[in-house]
């Protein structure tokens, strides 16, 4: 009688529904790359533990995101949970983590409160603060303009965040007023074109707009039809290579900032996009990047962490503790170490949208 | 024979309202069903006019065809059977006019259309005052006009009316009968179903007697306005 | 003046598009008096069969065969486009009577609206099931040219889409007062049971009205996808919500109403973003909604409710 | 003081007069009918009084109070009931239900006790529910209190409207039609209930009927519409006689 | 009708026999003996349940009866059911079965005491299943309360759109007036975050306060609902729903544009007051006040209104105020369940309130039935339920979650149980005297 392997189970709490479906699908596909890659196993002291991943669907909703984290805890006893995406999942879930003392790593929610006051929450983008004065800094310095106008969802949680960090550091360096047109509209809206009219009546010389990549090209032609020539910059969520699928040649030439850049990745990052995008058939996107990375520093913290007892409460305050004890981890998309409350510490890098639509390096900024 | 009715049974739901009744009617001739409320007088008409679902087993004809084989538009438009419905039953939202033309939907011939318009004016001439008037805020009795109006323009070979005299006044009650009898004279049979029994079988050739599903009497109407059961139970004695 | 004149020309695309869906919306209501909440996603799936269709006719490559200009196929490719995303959409329409709405003629209203809601679901998730998650780029059949008028930026697009949004707007209103099946419609919507009767088939009319809705929301999701080409599952949801305010706002019925009411949602979209911060625009949009509708109970088009005998 | 006077009540839609000049007065106990063409606008008659329309012009006085501009359920909690000529029943609630609910003005407990059951909502609704049930045995359909009206046959639900109109506890009644859809022997029991409650209860009744029975043999004083006008007002002999009523309504030969 | 023997009806009849003399002995089991055998399984769940469930070859319990389980891995269907059989249907069907006549003696003995007392008996032992049933795992209890919460949204929405007869999609609006009220108001006085700053006051008096401001979050709501019931007086039916609707995208932006409380950020650090014996006294107070509400004579006018509001008017009953305390009452629950909901999950945006929420609580409300207390239970319950059993389907949830409503919709165009009344007296009843319309087998 073989002796029974403990399995390490890792949940995925991914939006494969709802509002964001590319996301969870992004997720979903990362993931089960990864575990193709470690060949379905981590060793651990020595010992070969199979590695299960329990992939849930939160339909992008924070209650059903709340449910899944219990679930994933409580039924399936995961060792760690990789997810929840978005900030609006992320928030609850995260409490349930916290909570039930399992860590958990959001590969993409911005939001602070996420993470903060919560041990076991960690996640793996930049925040928004680091973010909004790094795009601020890079146009101030690239195009010497003093003009801004930003376009955002105002009832979304990461294009309005990320816009209020722009503002302030752009008004940091310009002075009060130097944002000259603050323009939001309505998830699901279609038609800028009011704002757009506003941002270029208030003379902006560029629209920041850090909108997710399906509502960038509408933004960009409407600004272009509308007359308006300045440029267009945006932020890490127009990362997908979906981007210029739909945007066309009205986005070649713009700048983002972001976590990696697809073209011209070296080393692990280029390995990562070859295998995934002969895999799906296309260049993963940041949140496909991000979770491999979520997955690696996972793998790595349970590899830390030296053994598995079976005994999960004890698994699983190891993990954590290995998690938040990582130092300039090499990830996909920059070397990460995490501060008290779980936040990664890495560098941004931008993007230039080349004239064959590729998404080409164009300048890191560190923190 | 005209229609031919034979193992007449319907149901709504659970509720049998009618039990395998069985009748005829004779072109041109005026027939009246009578019977107490709740009868199933009305489901009568409407399983002729197959407008609810009759249980297996029933057989009905028309002129030899058998009129099961006919969805509900279709009896209209091509055995030329109209039914005048309980509760009259307009378009409120639509004129006068075009609750008319309507009923025509499926004619192609215009003249005749325009004749037979015409000689709904003749019949109702206050129909025509209020053309354009909404059906549904016509008065009561108008509103009657317009209902045997409309299945005036509908068909004429046959015409089923369910209570056409309820909330008439007596002098426009008159004239209805008087219209309707001018319709037969014109060709048109009828089958007409009445609470208002007296008036219905002075008007009828022939009649028959509902209860509560059953058909228990049939006779000349001179019959059955003599008949003592017939007189105490529908005729107030 | 030239900023007002621009928002203007702005609101009147944006107004278009909602004008075309809520007179869909508006047919299937004001015929069978129900809450048709699969319409939005009739209208996405109207896109998404625009979207296939031309990008098939562009892979046959026609002009190429024969000989055409460039803009000649495009303009070509457009109307065919048109014609056939409507026919086929029509189908859906009725496919969507025949499964969520007829066995509920006689059901209270507001079922038949849960079922809609439900279709609506079904379609989102089906075409996220059969065709993924990502985004589809709708193909560009319009060269965009943009002209300066006045210190106005007017596209060929935008005066595309208004002329064909009024010019459907109003063969339907004609259709519908005074052709005699928009008069079978209009009786339906009184009462459909008494329909036959009148030697007209309910079950016909309920087809074709949904199958004009139907192919009006493709109509409307082609004009979209050549104004906005983002296509995804979801471009529907809202849409649909918007086009319900719309088509009662207008008026029970009421082809032109339902179109006025587009419009007018249209321009307080884009008026109240021009004069107001943008982060308060659905609040004061909704406001002004509200506040035409405390004042003008029975939209602009519809019958006081007094006067509606019947519920 | 008369009951109710009606004076110079006038009212339109849009441009159809559909009552003119319009007059009445109604003693305490008295039964009265009002007869008419279609459309002469008896209904809109009784609509206006009941506060449905509110009159064009003209005054509604009730026991020398002003009534018109109040909405119905203010007119009707004053003492006056009615019943409609097309049934106006609520298709989902039990006999029983009807009656108790035109208790409503009547209750005499508030929010408090309907959310929390008091002890005073318990009685309350113990004696409404008998004062029903007295109602419903009068109309001699107590044994289907618990039936849902939808399933009931006609004349039981013209029944229960009227056992309703009564719950109001009105000082007069006004009742459209109560004979329609009936055969002769049923409205012969109608007009025996009608008889039997204006005794017991001592109301004044004011009616429109078209069947010439139940008219002649009830009322005391029966006024005839024609064109939204008064073309004759008088006792039932005088009315039967009356050449313009025979004319706009009555015709010659009385068919039964 | 001619049926040939052995047909269709005949087969379905003899079976429907056959199920009548299996289910007869259980006719006499009182609600207080099927409460005994539930709290009789929980127990036996309790103890022998992650024994046996290993045994099975199951790692654990199954937490929502294994249908996720199944739907994982339909190999271990055969498990499953021996588990549910073993733990629940058997033992439940024993104890009901042969302590029917203590049962109902004691239920009898019951009766002898005002009606408060034997409701509290039920409802204490049905606390104790609750307890103990989610007692077991964490994912139960989570589920347990987003249920009885949905529950009062649900009922509360049943009286405007069901009793009323109003489509009102007002719902999450009045939802989110309570859900910010309430979070507003214990974090400010029991929380130190950097939002609101230090507690105000020591957070120990939290729970004690916080059915104030749950009620707090209610009176909001209700004034918000104020701004549909006014046009209400005027208009009906379908300009009403878009009054509604408009009224529930303005809530949202409201909060959107809110930054005080976060904006589209959210506002999160809610402490955890909903707890089980929180969510379900609060569930059963609402049962108790909306039915006790729409039973009677005051409420039945909700009824009047929305069959024929004419006849209403004329009948004395005050049209008006019956529709404004309608909206009013049905915010001011729709507000307690935000409140309750958002300390479940502590942290709300407005977005958590839009058109996906609005579209559950009306399939909750129309699945269920409408114009019946018990339907909203059973369509809550259902629904959620449901939508956590079939998590395992993915996508395909939402395929098939719409089609099971739709067929509801068509084979019970009301809801599974639309228009009854739920007479707790009669439920709380012995039910050992033979009953009149035992006669099954001729049904
Ligand atoms: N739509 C329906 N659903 C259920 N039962 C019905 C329906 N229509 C009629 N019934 C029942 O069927 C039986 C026959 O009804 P029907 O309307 O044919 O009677 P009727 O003789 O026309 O009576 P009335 O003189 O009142 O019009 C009655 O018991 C009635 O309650
Ligand atoms: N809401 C309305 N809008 C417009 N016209 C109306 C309205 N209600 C009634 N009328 C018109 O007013 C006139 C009087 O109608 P009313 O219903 O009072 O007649 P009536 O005397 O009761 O007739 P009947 O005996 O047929 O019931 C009719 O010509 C009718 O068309
Ligand atoms: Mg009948
Ligand atoms: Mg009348």
């Amino acid at each position: 009688v073989q002796p029974i392997q403990p399995t390490i189970k890792i949940g995925i709490n991914a939006p494969l529904t709802g509002d964001i479906p590319k996301v969870g699908e992004g997720t979903k596909f990362a993931a089960e790359l990864w575990l193709e890659e470690i060949g379905g196993a981590i060793t651990v002291g020595g010992q070969e533990y199979q590695v299960e991943l329990v992939i849930e669907d939160n339909e992008s909703k924070g209650e059903s995101a709340a449910a899944v984290n219990t679930k994933l805890i409580t039924q399936d006893e995961v060792l760690v949970i990789v997810g929840p995406q978005a900030s609006k999942q992320a928030v609850p879930a995260g409490g349930v983590a916290n909570d039930l003392e399992t860590p958990m790593i959001s590969p993409w929610s911005t939001n602070p409160n996420t993470t903060l006051n919560r041990p076991w929450v960690f996640r793996t983008p930049f925040l928004d603060p680091f973010q909004g004065p790094v795009v601020a800094n890079f146009v101030t310095e690239e195009f010497g303009f003093t003009k801004a106008g930003v376009l955002y969802d105002i009832a979304s949680d990461y294009p309005k965040g990320l816009a209020e960090f722009f503002k302030s550091a752009w008004e940091e360096l310009h002075g009060e007023g130097s944002v000259v047109s603050f323009e939001s509209f309505t998830t699901g809206d279609t038609d800028f074109s009011a704002q757009l009219t506003k941002i270029a009546e208030a003379g902006a010389e560029f629209i920041f707009a850090p909108q997710y990549y399906n509502e960038v090209p509408l933004i960009v032609q409407q600004a272009h039809e509308l007359g308006f020539t300045g440029p267009i910059v945006g932020s890490d969520s127009w990362g997908s290579a979906e981007l210029v699928n739909l945007c066309g040649e009205d986005c070649y030439g713009a700048f983002f900032s972001t976590h990696y850049a697809a073209e011209g990745a070296t080393g692990a990052t280029k390995e990562f996009i070859d295998k995934y995008n002969a895999k799906y058939g296309y260049v993963p996107d940041d949140v496909a990047a991000l979770t491999w990375d979520s997955l690696n520093i996972v793998k790595t913290a349970i590899e830390d962490c030296g053994q598995i007892t079976g005994d999960i409460k004890a698994d699983r305050k190891c993990v954590r503790d290995a998690m938040a004890n990582l130092k300039q981890f090499p990830g996909i998309t920059g070397n990460m170490t995490f501060t008290e409350d779980g936040d990664p510490i890495k560098c941004a890098v931008i993007v230039r949208i080349s004239e064959e639509g590729k998404f080409t390096f164009y300048k890191q900024i560190c923190p | 024979m005209l229609l031919q009715v034979e193992n007449l049974a319907v149901s709504y739901g659970n509720i049998k309202a009618l039990h395998g009744i069985r009748f005829q009617v004779d072109e041109g001739e005026i027939v009246s069903i009578i019977g107490a409320n709740g009868a199933g007088k009305s489901t009568t008409l409407r399983a002729i006019s197959r407008l609810v679902p009759v249980a297996p087993g029933s057989r009905m004809s028309f002129m030899g065809k058998d009129l099961l084989q006919y969805p509900a538009h279709k009896v209209v438009t091509e055995l030329g059977i109209s039914h005048v419905p309980e509760g009259r039953r307009l378009f409120e939202n639509l004129t006068v006019m075009e609750n008319l033309r309507l009923a025509a939907f499926a004619r192609k011939d215009a003249d005749h259309i325009k004749r037979d318009m015409e000689r709904v004016f003749d019949l109702f001439p206050r129909l025509k005052e209020r053309l354009s008037q909404k059906a549904g805020t016509l008065s009561g009795g108008e509103q009657q006009m317009l209902a045997v109006g409309r299945a005036m323009m509908s068909a004429q070979k046959m015409m089923l009316l369910d209570e056409p005299s309820m909330g008439l006044a007596p002098l426009l009650m008159l004239n209805l009968f008087e219209a309707l009898k001018e319709l037969n004279q014109a060709g048109t049979t009828i089958l007409l179903v009445e609470q208002n029994a007296r008036m219905a079988l002075q008007f009828a050739q022939r009649g028959y007697v509902l209860e509560s599903g059953n058909l228990v009497l049939a006779g000349k109407s001179q019959e059955l306005l003599e008949n003592p059961e017939v007189r105490k139970a529908y005729l107030g004695g | 003046m030239q900023f007002f004149l621009q928002n203007v020309i702005n609101a009147l695309q944006w107004g278009s598009i909602y004008s075309l869906i809520a007179i869909g919306y508006s047919m299937v209501y004001g015929v069978l008096m129900l809450f048709n909440f699969a319409h939005g996603d009739v209208f996405m799936v109207g896109a998404y069969i625009g979207f296939f269709v031309s990008t098939g006719l562009l892979a046959l490559d026609i002009g190429g065969l024969i000989g055409l200009p460039v803009g000649v196929e495009m303009g070509l490719i457009l109307v065919l486009t048109l014609i056939l995303a409507m026919i086929l959409n029509s189908f859906v329409g009725m496919a969507v009577e025949r499964i969520g709405y007829r066995p509920l003629r006689d059901a209270p209203r507001a079922s038949a609206a849960i079922t809609g809601l439900m279709i609506g679901i079904i379609l989102e998730t089906g075409n996220l099931a059969l065709l993924g998650p990502q985004r589809r780029s709708f193909p560009e059949l319009i060269q965009t040219a943009t002209f300066q008028f006045m210190g106005v930026s007017v596209t060929n697009k935008k005066i595309l889409i208004v002329v064909v949004s009024l010019l459907l707007t109003l063969a339907l209103h004609q259709f519908v007062r005074r052709s005699k099946w928009g008069m079978a419609m209009r009786a339906m919507a009184y009462d459909y049971v008494v329909v036959p009767l009148m030697g007209i088939s309910a079950n016909t009319i309920a087809l074709m009205t949904f199958a004009l809705g139907s192919a009006l929301a493709a109509a409307a999701g082609i004009l979209y996808g050549v104004a906005y080409p983002v296509l995804d599952p979801n471009m529907g949801i809202l849409f649909g919500w918007k086009a319900f305010v719309a088509a009662i706002l207008g008026g029970r019925g009421s082809i032109l109403g339902a179109s006025l009411a587009g419009f007018l949602l249209g321009f307080i979209e884009i008026f109240v973003t021009t004069i107001f911060p943008s982060t308060m625009r659905n609040l004061i949009a909704f406001g002004i909604i509200l506040i035409i509708l405390t004042f003008r109970p029975h939209g602009f088009f519809g019958e006081p409710y007094s006067a509606q005998l019947r519920l | 003081m008369p009951l109710l006077e009606v004076r110079n009540m006038t009212h339109f839609f849009g441009g159809l007069r559909a009552v003119y000049n319009y007059n009445v007065t109604i003693e305490p106990g008295q039964i009265r009918g009002l007869i008419g063409p279609n459309g002469a606008g008896k209904s809109t008659v009784f609509n206006l009084i009941t506060g449905i329309y509110t009159p064009t012009e003209g005054d509604i006085l009730l026991e020398g109070q002003p009534i018109q501009g109040l909405r119905p359920d203010q007119i009707s909690s004053r003492g006056l009931g009615r019943t409609f000529q097309n049934l106006r029943l609520w298709r989902h609630m039990t006999v029983l239900e009807h009656v108790m609910l035109a208790r409503y003005s009547k209750l005499d407990y508030g929010l408090v006790g309907a959310f929390f059951g008091t002890a005073k909502r318990n009685r309350e609704e113990a004696r409404t529910r008998q004062i029903a049930m007295d109602l419903l045995k009068m109309m001699g359909i107590a044994d289907q209190a618990d039936q849902v009206v939808t399933n009931l046959p006609y004349g039981t639900q013209r029944r229960v409207e009227l056992a309703r109109a009564l719950a109001t506890a009105p000082r007069l009644l006004l009742l459209d039609e109560p004979t329609a859809g009936m055969n002769p022997g049923e409205a012969l029991q109608m007009m025996e209930i009608i008889r039997q409650v204006h005794r017991e209860l001592g109301l004044a009744i004011f009616l429109i009927e078209h069947r010439m029975k139940v008219v002649m043999d009830l009322c005391e004083i029966i006024q005839t519409l024609n064109f939204g006008e008064v073309i004759a007002e008088g006792t039932p002999e005088e009315i039967r006689n009356h050449p313009e009523v025979i004319d706009a309504y009555l015709g010659k030969e009385v068919l039964f | 009708m001619d049926v040939t023997p052995g047909s269709l009806p005949n087969r379905w009849r003899r079976i429907r026999q056959r199920l009548g003399r299996f289910w007869a002995p259980y006719r006499s089991v009182p609600m207080l003996g099927w409460l005994v055998a539930a709290l009789v399984a929980v127990l036996l769940e309790q103890s022998l349940g992650l024994p046996l469930a290993r045994g099975l070859g199951l790692v654990r319990i199954p937490a929502l009866f294994g249908v996720a389980i199944i739907l994982d891995a339909p190999i271990l269907f055969p498990a499953v059911l021996a588990y549910v059989l073993l733990i629940y249907l058997i033992p439940i069907a024993l104890v009901a079965r042969y302590t029917a006549p203590l049962a109902n003696r004691m239920a009898r003995w019951l009766t002898s005491y005002p009606m408060v007392v034997g409701a509290l008996v039920h409802l204490l032992i049905l606390y104790g299943v609750l307890h103990i049933w989610t007692g077991v795992s964490d994912y139960r209890l989570l589920v347990a309360r987003f249920t009885m919460i949905a529950i009062i949204a649900t009922l509360s929405l049943n009286v405007v759109n069901g009793y009323m007869g109003e489509f009102s999609c007002s719902h999450p609006g009045f939802m989110a007036l309570g859900a910010y009220t309430a979070s507003v108001f214990n974090i400010l006085l029991f929380v130190s975050d950097n939002r609101f700053g230090e507690a105000l006051l020591p957070p120990v008096l939290g729970p004690f306060l916080f059915p104030f401001s749950l009620i707090l979050g209610g009176l909001v709501a209700a004034a918000g609902a104020l701004l549909v019931a006014i046009p209400s007086f005027r208009t009906r039916g379908d300009y009403l729903a878009i009054i509604s609707l408009a009224f529930m995208f303005i809530v949202k932006s409201l909060f959107e544009n809110l930054e005080v409380v976060g904006g589209a950020r959210g506002l999160s650090n809610q402490p955890n007051y909903s707890t089980l014996p929180v969510v379900f006294v609060w569930t059963v107070l609402s049962i108790w006040i909306i039915n006790n509400f729409v039973r009677s004579t005051v409420g039945k006018a909700l009824n009047a209104v929305r069959d024929g509001e004419l006849a209403a008017s004329a009948m004395t009953v005050d049209t008006r105020k019956t529709k404004m305390t309608a909206f009013l009452f049905a915010a001011f629950w729709a507000g307690v369940s935000g409140g309750l909901f958002a300390h479940v999950i502590r942290y709300i945006n407005p977005d958590t309130f839009g058109i996906r929420k609005l579209a559950e609580v009306l399939a909750m409300v129309y699945l269920g039935g409408l114009n019946s207390v018990v339907g909203s239970m059973v369509g809550a319950v259902g629904l959620s339920l449901i939508s956590e059993a079939l998590r395992p389907l993915e996508i395909y949830k939402w395929i098939i979650i719409p089609i099971i409503l739709i067929l509801t919709m068509i084979f019970r165009p009301s809801g599974m149980v639309a228009f009854r009344e739920f007479d707790v007296g009669a439920i709380l009843q012995p039910k050992d005297e033979p009953e009149k319309d035992v006669d099954y087998a001729a049904a």
